[in-house]
Parts: C-alpha cells; structure tokens; sequence
C-alpha cells in the first residue's frame, strides 16, 4: 500500500522537524545554553514520526527520558519546547519541567518521564479513560529497549492486555541503555519475544525506515480503535549521539563503525532518496522544507532568550491546585 | 440522625453516593470487584455499577497507581485501592514521583484528581509487612495529601473530600476500626481537608492523635477525668496538609502537648508535629512536647510482643501525667 | 525413567509431611489458636515435594505467603513450625514472624514472604551466591500465578537469565490470586508463555502428580547445576480450601463441583494408588506413614503449645545485629 | 599525610580496599562495570576485580536490591547502586519491606550485611526527579542505617564501615561534593557509624547539618565568626541511628540550634532532631529550635527558581541570627 503524497511529506517533515530541534538543542547544549541533563533524539525520528503520524490530538501519549521526539512528533511546537529547555517561564512546564518532563496535553503528550519505565503504567491509565469514554482514542507508551526490565514495564504491559484496552506499546530498541549493551541486560535479542507472555501480538518493524514503522503503528492503532486490545511494534533504531548530552564520552561503549553502519541507513535522508525517486518531491522541495523549519527554529531560539526566567512567586505555584505562595514558605 | 454504619460501610457509602453523581469516577483494585475487597470496603460496588466502573486489577501495584494517574491526567476521577498500606512501598515511585509531582513538573498543565485507599495499622498479628503505618513517608512528600479517620462519621466525610479534592489523596483506613459503629448521615457531606477536629474540649494537657490513637488518646482522658485532669484531643484528620493552627491554639490554651501515633517514634509525623509546636509556641510550653509511639523496631508478629509494641490509653495516660508531672512556669 | 522406591517413598513422606501440617494448622486456627493470617497449602503438596526432593539442604528456595509446605517440604521441623505458628518464642522466627514469614535458613528456606513477588529478586541473590562461590548450589523461587503479574517477578527473571545464575522459577498455577480468576487478570492460559521472554526453557506440569513435579524440578536444577542458567516450571495446581483461612468464605468465587474435581485428583491419594498398584509400598506401609507422622504433629502441638510466648525484653531483639532493648525504648 | 582526593575518589577507594581484602564482597549496578558509573564512582573496579565481581545489571531496581539482599542473607557481602536516590523509589519494597525487616521477621536467623550506595542531593538543574533528598524516608524504617558525607576524609571512612557493616546501610552520596578535594589518608580507617562530628566548635549557637549543608553550615559560621558570633557546627554524619547525646550536649552548651537539611522541611529529619532537642534540652533553650530547609514543593527544574529552593550558607546565616535575636532566659 502506497501511502498517500500528503501522509509522506507529513512523515518527512515530523522527521526533519525533530532532525533541527534535536541538532540545535544539542547546540545549546554544547554551548552551556541548557541546564541539566539532555537526551537527544536524532537517529530515531522515523519511530515517533511514524507512530505519531497514526494518532490524532485525542490520542495521547506517554514518553521516556529521551522525550522531545515525541513531543515534536505529537504536535508540540518549537517556541514553547525551546523555551521550555531553556527554562523560561513561556516554556510548556513553565521552566518547572525541563528536558526530563517536557509535556503539552493539548496535543496529548503526557510528559517525558525522568524515571524509566514509569510511563507505560501511565499510558495504560491514558488508554483505560480512553475505553471508559468509548470515543474511540487510543494511548501510545514510547519505551527503550532497556526499560523492558523494569518491572513497571511487565505490569502495564500484562495490565493493558488483561482489561484489553486501547494501548500500543511502541519500543524504541536501540540496542542500548546508557553505556551497556542490550545483550549484557537481556538473553533475548529481540523485545517482542515479551509479547506472548501478555497475550498481544508483537511485531519487529526497521525503525529507520518511516513508512514501516507507519504501517505497524496504522495497524496497531487500528486494532486499538476497534477494541481489539493491545499490540507491542518493536523498531530496531540507533541513536547518533551519546547517551546524554551530545560527544561520546571518552569510554568507548560503541565503536565509530557502528555509529557509522547506522548514520548510513539515515531515516530521513533514505527517505528524502525515496521521496525524490518516486518523484513525491523534488530536491527543491525538500531544501524547501529545511529552509522553512530552520526559520521555525532560529524564530524559536530567539524567542527562547528572549523569555523571562520563572520569578521567585512562581516555586511554589501548582505543588496543589490552590497552592500560592507563601512569604514564610519561599525562603529569602 | 440515629443512624449507624460502621468504618468501613460510611466509607463504601461515600464511594457509592460520590458514584452516583459522577459518571467520571471509577474504581479499580484487586479483589475489589465481584468480591467487594479483602475489607469489604468496596462491598456491592460492582453488582450497582457495573465492570466498567468498578474494575478487579491483577497484582499490579505500580500498574493500579499508574491506572489511575493516566485515568486522572486525561479527566476522570479514579479511585484505586491498595490493599494494605505497606504494599503502597511496591508502587512508590508511581506515588511519590509521578502522581505527586506531575502537576508541578507539568507547570500546572495536568491535574490529578486521585484517591488512593488503603488500609493501615496493627493489631490483627498480620506480621511485619501488614501492620505498618507509613503515614509520616506520605506526609514528606509535596503534592500529595493525607487522611486518616478515627471514625464513621469522618471516614465517610473525609472520603467524600478525598474524592472531590482535585489533588492526588491517600485515604487511609485504620484496619482495627472497621468495624466500629457510629452515627452517619445519609446524605453525602464533606469534611474539609486540611481542617483538625477537637474531639474533646479541656483546659489542662492537649493530646493530638489520629486513626486508632485519636480513641485511645479519648480513652485516656476520660481515665484522666476521673482524677479531675482535663484533656483536650485533637484528631487532625487530615495528616497532609496538617492543621497547625488548632494544635498550636490549643497548647497556648494548655500549655502541655502530647502527640501520640501508631508509626514509629523516629522520624513519625511526632515529630513534624513537636518541632512546629515548640517553634509557634515556645513560650507556651511549660513542659517538651511529649510523644508516645511505637518502639524502634518491625512490628512483631506475637500477639504479646505487638500489644506492648503497640501505644495504649495507658501509655498515653502515662504520657499525659508525665508532662503535668513538670511544675508550671 | 522410574524412580527409585527411595526417591518415590520420600516424595510420598513429604506430601504427607505438608498435609498433615497444613489441615493440623487449619484446625488449630478454626479453633481460634493461631494468630494472624493463615494461607493453607492443602492441594499442591505435589509441587513442593516434587521440587524440594531435587534439592540439597546447600540449595535454597524463596517463598511466598502460601509459605508452610515450602518449609516442610525442604526439611522444615514441624516442632518449630507449630511453635512460630503459635507465637512461641520456640518457633523458628521466636514467635517474630508467623506464618507469613516462615523460615529456616539451616534448611536453606529464605523465608516465607507477605508482599506477593518479592522472593523472586531474593532467590536471584541466592543464586547470584551460589554462582559467585561456584560449589554447584542451585536456589528455587516458588511463586503464583497472581504473582507472575508483578514487577518484581519481571525483574527477577530477567535479571536471572541476563547473569545465567543458577536459578529455578517454580511457578505454582492455582488458577486464583486471592478471589480473583486467572483470566480476568492476564490475558494468558499457561505462565510458561512468559518464559520466552526472558531467554529460558518453559515447561508445563501437571502439579497434581508429584512424579512429572519431580522430573521436571530434576532436569531444571541440573541445568541450573551445569551452569546452563535459569529455567520456569509451571505446576497446574489448585488450593483446597479458601485463600486464607480454612472455609470458603460466603461468596462463591469458585463452584463446588471445581473443587470436587481438582479433589479428585489428590496428589498424594492417587500417588498412594500408584505406589501400590506397583508394589512400592503396601496399604499398610502406607498407613504406617501417616500414623507416625501423625503422631509427630500431634507431638509438635504439645510442643508448641507448652511452649512460653516471647518476652517482652525480646521486642527490639535483632532489629539490629547489635540491638538490645533498652528500658526507654521498649514502653511499659 | 598530604595526599588528596575528591569526595567520589575517596569513596571508591573504600570499596576498591574492601574488596581487595575480602572476596565475599562485590558490587552491582546500573553501567557500574565498563563505565565505572554515571558519577566515576565506580570507575576502575571491573577493570581491577572482574565482571564476577563488579556487575553490571539490567535496568531493574527491584532486582537490584533483592539481588544484594539474597546474596547477603547467602553469606555475601554485597554493594549494589542505585544511580539516583529517587529511584530507591522504585525499589522501595525491597528496601523497606525486605531488607530491612529479615533479621526481625526471621527472628535474628538472617543477617543482611548490604550496603546500597546512591547519589543524592540537588542543584543540577536535574529536576523533580533526579534531584531530592528522601533521607528521612529511610530513617524512618527500622531495620535500616542511613550516612551522607560531607567531605572526602567522611566519604572514606563511613563507606568502610558501611560495607564493614553487618546491617543493611545505605550511603547517601551527594551529587553536588563529588569533586569536592580533601586530604584522605591511604589505609583502609572505618569511621563509626552513630558517632556525630563536630565540624567547628563554638560557644553561642549550634547548627546541626549534613551532606552538602554541613559545608554550607561551614561557609555561614565563618561569615558570622567576623562578627564576632561563635557557631559551633555539628555534622552527624550518620543519620539512622542518630546521635543525639552529641547535639544535646553541644545544645545544653550553646542554649541555642538550627537544624539545617536539604530536604523538605515538612516531614524532613529536621523535625525529628527539633523534637528530641526539646525533650533532652528543655530547659536549656533560649528559643525554639530553627529549622532551615527546602520549602514544600518538588525540586523546580529552573536554575533560578532551584537556587532559591535550596537551603544556603545565607539562609543558615539568617536563620542563626534569627534564634540569636531571641533574649536568653
Ligand atoms: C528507574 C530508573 N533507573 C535508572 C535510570 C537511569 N537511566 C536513564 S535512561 C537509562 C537507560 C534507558 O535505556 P532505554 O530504555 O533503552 O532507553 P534509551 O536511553 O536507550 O533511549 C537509564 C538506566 C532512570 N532514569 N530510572
Ligand atoms: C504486593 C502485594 N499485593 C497484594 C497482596 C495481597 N495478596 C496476598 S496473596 C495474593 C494472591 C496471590 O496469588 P498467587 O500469586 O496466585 O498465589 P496463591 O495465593 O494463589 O498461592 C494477594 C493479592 C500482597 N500480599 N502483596
Ligand atoms: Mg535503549
Ligand atoms: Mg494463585
């Protein structure tokens, strides 16, 4: 099945979109423009893109520490997550959040996760609402490879196919957690071997090819949207940069070839080729796309400097819906 | 109003009349379904509203806390059950990092109407892992908030508050009172969190106490009277946010405070409670704010071990003659 | 492979050992002489004994709430058993633990466990233990089905498989957590469908047949023994009498006549016909078995119950290993 | 002895010496074999001892812990990691409802020599979740030791003795002193756990704080010394069991004390130093116990908003002069 002209470049362009976000907060990053921790997304665009682009606002989902993807997959726009690293007061938490829990509901993200595994729990409470309602939305939980051991994975997992609810766990396997290799944290290869032991289908799709991880996440959500029960897609991806932050550290945990292999099978460039050969787009119209995008970006990181850092009155607002400060409370 | 209902019934009573008015309140556990909970707590819920609100869980913890934080951050109003409140350390991190904090983390974007119920306590010989009450972890922990009734009547309007509160509660049950009578209204009705309840007036030593030890600390005063002391007790209700204000007013009143709780003495909410009396009314205290709790030490499964390990009218009652024992300044 | 009369009269003697204790407990707590929670074993003596006879007294398992035969089936005493049942300060946890936390390390039982899945990370140490010191000692984690649906379990056997330790998952499939089917809490029929995605071998039991138990719990631990890693046992097995307790409580979460038929399988009765119809032992060897071993328990009641409850100067005993009541710490 | 070391330097060479000495010791963790740990402190120990005794594990805290604890109750001697302290969180059953209640609910049979290590602590813009200080959580917990160091000299001693330790322990390292340089001598030395430091004596005021405080407590007393007040610095080094005939003496001296944590204040073990003061000191105190710490909300992921957040030197300063403003009896 041919996907439409309009569904492609709508790939292509949640791609490059994380593509530029990724590479200038990396930037900044580098720059000690962004404080705390950051995990970048790039080299594993094609998974969210292609998930996402399955989804409707309605539908939500949940994230990992590695979560600006997905909320530019979802729909989250660059002002407000640049800022948001940045930690201003115009950013999508107010600058309360940051990189490890950047969220929008109203394109239904529900936030990055600082602690792995801890959404999936989440998304199957998404997913149960979701069913109680009977408006036909789904929940889609974002995971790595690594998190699958986590206990909080095995229980929302089991928890999802039991009350047959309208969940896709969507696994980003990039064959690494931190600094350890997925064989030294596992004796399977592959993640949907967990997928019997729930009772929902599994399926193996190449995360750096978009249109395949699209059409496993169509089918996945379709399956979901008829109340069919959860289904677990498992994209074998790679990420190019470090763990955090955006250098390899000085121990090697991976090898340059590796990363090269794998900069090789680039998801956006592939697809750019593809795009180009079926005559979808011309290179024009590519460059088009870039160009415009990195306007988008500049706009924002403009935007971001700009923005007021949180004022002191801000801490303790929304520790409780009625919180307000207190002068005996904020210390001086 | 002569009606009575016990603990655990003014409690299902809330849960089923809050039910009944909302659509978007749900209830999910294990065990609490077709067999209406290991308590009874949850008892005919299912068989009045169905298995699409009131839902038998596997043994998830962390999946049930999660369950209801998603539930909650996209607009419903769960209510879910962990049985014993010792297994609340199971699902932890959903507690403690996810539901209280997700507000804040999120900028206020995401709201988490959450009730969590569970049941606390010892008494019942359950043994080290079924009897702790864990209340003062709870308490640390900004974004939650905390209750514990010390009988019918508030167990049915605290829990109504929990379920109507917009932030993410923990209703605690005290196991040993569930099966403790009292007056209960029919209609539904609130008891403010937040606000303590001064279960008996006095002029001469005030004793704050909660859950179980709110009755043992009346047992205790009305031992006292006997001997014409006049105790006052206060039963905050209410754990997270604590009501300062009417403990302090009070020991300005009386002058000796005592704070008596199930948990441990190390690190239990005595403590948070001593320090902000002693800090707000320092030069009211005409002895230290005292404490009776339980002893260093895994509650014991022996029967004999657990009643000394546990605090008792007469401890509190020795307590309480203690700090008199102080002359007045 | 036929057992040996040896190996077959001891699985019969455990079996009994674990019945007799359990209906003696189950009577002693009607009459409202054992404290706390009582969860009985009655059914799945087959499963215990089949799977202890494997072991060394060098080998050790975990258990669970469901914790007696487990003790009884690995050498447990019933003296000290009764005794801690009772509260005795003769029992093996000096009357501290009850029931739900059984245990006698000299046997190699790690304790009877109240938080359903947490014996399993335990056994993963033990036989972390075992492979750090290399003496060939292998550790089993008994659990239930209810429990394969926390994370903890998860973790446990994925931590196993990752580090290849010397580990048996001995999954005891009663069909029930607590009043709770199986099928409304996962999605699956057979447990052994987890096993998969972890990396281990899986195989299903009959749990009512203490010979099939046997065999399997044989080539697991000698796996385990050769370095080979961990593998999961499935017994289809079923309890008695009620979750806790010794009645069914008034709802009916289970018909009769399920029950009725599980009973008619009886481990030990149809063991006994098998043991006769080949001419291991004879009725009256068999009768034989149950009359001392019944006047062991009866022996281990007037043990315990003539036995002194703790006193009061043993409350804050072994909080610490340096612990000491002091007279300000222990109140009146 | 001139050498020097930073604070997570000095804690890997207690490990590196205890295992070296003992082979029933090992560690495990998260990225703690190849990668040494996401902090260095565990760097080089594979490389010295092996994967079979320096182990990297699967993302599974719950794991994690049991591991130690069944190895322990096997004879081992086990160090396991969990990376951040808000990740106990996710373990928490296994801390507080296994390890430390085996040797009670076992009756003493068990004996868990575990030391779990974790970095603790914030002020790395690291946010809600990788930022708190949940130390009176586990003291709480009977069963159980707690330590933070202060320094490089601390950090090697009181993990020597964690790990010398037959109880289960937990070493609290804080994120921010993990390049803080000291002198440390090169033998193995244990520092007694229970046992209060006395950081700087002084005559008019006491302050009692650890971890990064301790430092912060430091930087404040030598502000007010120009000023000619006389601040006596007590760090106790060890939080579970806490010492508190140090802090008493030194307060029945001083008249006057702040408790300073990083933590939040409501719950925090501030409240439980405050109440025990005021027992064991009444009638020494010239004004309340001060207790200075976080307010009450998660840790804010903004540098600005975190730099007010947190308790420092100025605030301890303010919060010195604030019990010194009070007349003395
Ligand atoms: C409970 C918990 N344990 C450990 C960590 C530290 N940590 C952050 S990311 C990560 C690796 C996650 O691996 P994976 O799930 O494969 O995601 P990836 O980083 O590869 O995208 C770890 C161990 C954490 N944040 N939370
Ligand atoms: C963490 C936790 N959750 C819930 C319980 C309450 N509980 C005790 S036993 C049990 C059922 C366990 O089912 P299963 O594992 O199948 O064992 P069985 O009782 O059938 O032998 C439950 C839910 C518990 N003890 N611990
Ligand atoms: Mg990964
Ligand atoms: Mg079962």
């Amino acid at each position: 099945m041919e996907l439409s002209t309009e569904v492609q470049m709508d790939l292509h362009r949640r791609m490059v979109r994380i593509r530029l976000f990724e590479e200038a907060a990396g930037k900044l990053a580098e720059a000690a423009k962004l404080p705390g921790f950051l995990h970048l997304y790039v080299g594993q665009e094609a998974v969210a893109s292609g998930v996402c682009a399955a989804l409707t606002d309605a539908d939500q989902i949940t994230s990992t520490h590695r979560g600006h993807g997905h909320l530019v997959a979802k729909g989250g726009q660059f002002n407000e997550m640049m800022a948001e690293l940045m930690a201003k007061s115009t950013g999508y938490n107010k600058g309360k959040g940051g990189s490890m829990h950047i969220s929008n509901l109203e394109v239904g993200m529900l936030g990055a996760n600082g602690i792995v595994g801890a959404g999936a729990p989440i998304a199957v409470g998404a997913g149960f609402a979701d069913k109680y309602r009977g408006e036909g939305n789904v929940a889609v939980a974002f995971f790595g490879d690594g998190s699958t051991n986590i206990g909080a994975f095995h229980e929302a997992a089991n928890m999802a196919c039991a009350l047959k609810l309208p969940v896709v766990f969507a696994c980003e396997n990039n064959e690494y957690g931190e600094f350890t290799a997925r064989e030294k944290t596992m004796a399977i290869t592959d993640i949907i071997d967990r997928a019997a032991g729930y009772g929902m289908p599994g399926v193996i799709v190449d995360g750096m090819d978009v249109v395949a991880v699209h059409e496993a996440a169509t089918e996945a959500v379709a399956r979901a949207r008829r109340g069919d029960g959860p289904s677990l897609i498992e994209a074998k991806t790679y990420r190019y940069y470090n763990h955090h932050g955006v250098q390899n550290l000085g121990l090697k945990y991976r090898t340059d070839d590796e990363v090269a292999e794998w900069r090789e099978r680039d998801p956006i460039f592939t697809f750019e080729e593809h795009l180009i050969a079926n005559g979808t787009a011309s290179r024009a119209d590519i460059d088009a796309i870039w160009a415009e995008l990195r306007a988008d970006i500049a706009t924002a990181i403009e935007f971001a400097e700009a923005s007021p850092v949180p004022t002191a009155d801000q801490l303790l607002v929304d520790v409780y819906t009625e919180m307000a400060p207190t002068a005996a409370e904020v210390p001086a | 109003m002569t009606r009575k209902l016990t603990y655990g019934q003014a409690f299902n009573e809330a849960v089923r009349q809050a039910m009944a008015a909302d659509d978007d309140i749900f209830c999910a556990g294990e065990d609490i379904g077709a067999f209406g909970g290991v308590f009874q707590t949850y008892a005919g819920l299912q068989a009045e509203f169905g298995e699409r609100r009131v839902v038998d869980t596997p043994i998830s913890e962390q999946a049930i806390i999660g369950l209801g934080v998603g539930a909650a951050a996209s607009g419903l109003r769960p209510i879910v059950d962990i049985m014993f409140m010792d297994f609340l350390c199971v699902a932890f991190d959903q507690i403690v990092n996810q539901a209280a904090k997700i507000k804040y983390m999120f900028g206020g974007a995401a709201t988490i109407p959450l009730t969590i119920t569970t049941g606390g306590g010892a008494g019942l010989s359950a043994a080290a892992q079924h009897s702790q009450s864990l209340e003062a972890l709870l308490c640390h922990i900004p974004g939650l908030k905390v209750v514990q009734p010390s009988n019918p009547y508030d167990a049915k309007g605290l829990m109504t508050a929990c379920i109507r509160e917009d932030n993410p509660t923990i209703m605690v049950l005290h196991k040993r009172l569930l099966g403790m009578q009292g007056e209960v209204p029919e209609d539904a009705y609130e008891i403010p969190l937040g606000k303590a309840n001064i279960l008996r007036e006095g002029a001469d030593v005030t004793v704050v106490g909660w859950g179980r030890m709110a009755n043992e600390a009346l047992d205790a005063a009305e031992k006292l009277a006997a001997d014409g002391i006049d105790v006052e007790v206060i039963d905050p209700r209410t754990l997270q946010p604590f009501d300062t204000a009417t403990v302090v007013e009070s020991v300005r009143k009386t002058n000796r405070v005592v704070v008596v709780h199930e948990a441990v003495r190390f690190g239990g909410l005595g403590g948070e409670i001593a320090a902000q009396i002693q800090e707000e009314a320092f030069d009211y205290l005409d002895a230290p704010v005292a404490r009776i709790a339980a002893p260093f030490s895994p509650v014991p499964f022996s029967p004999v071990l657990e009643q000394i390990y546990l605090p008792s009218a007469d401890d509190i009652e020795a307590g309480i003659r203690g700090v008199l024992a102080r002359p007045g300044v």
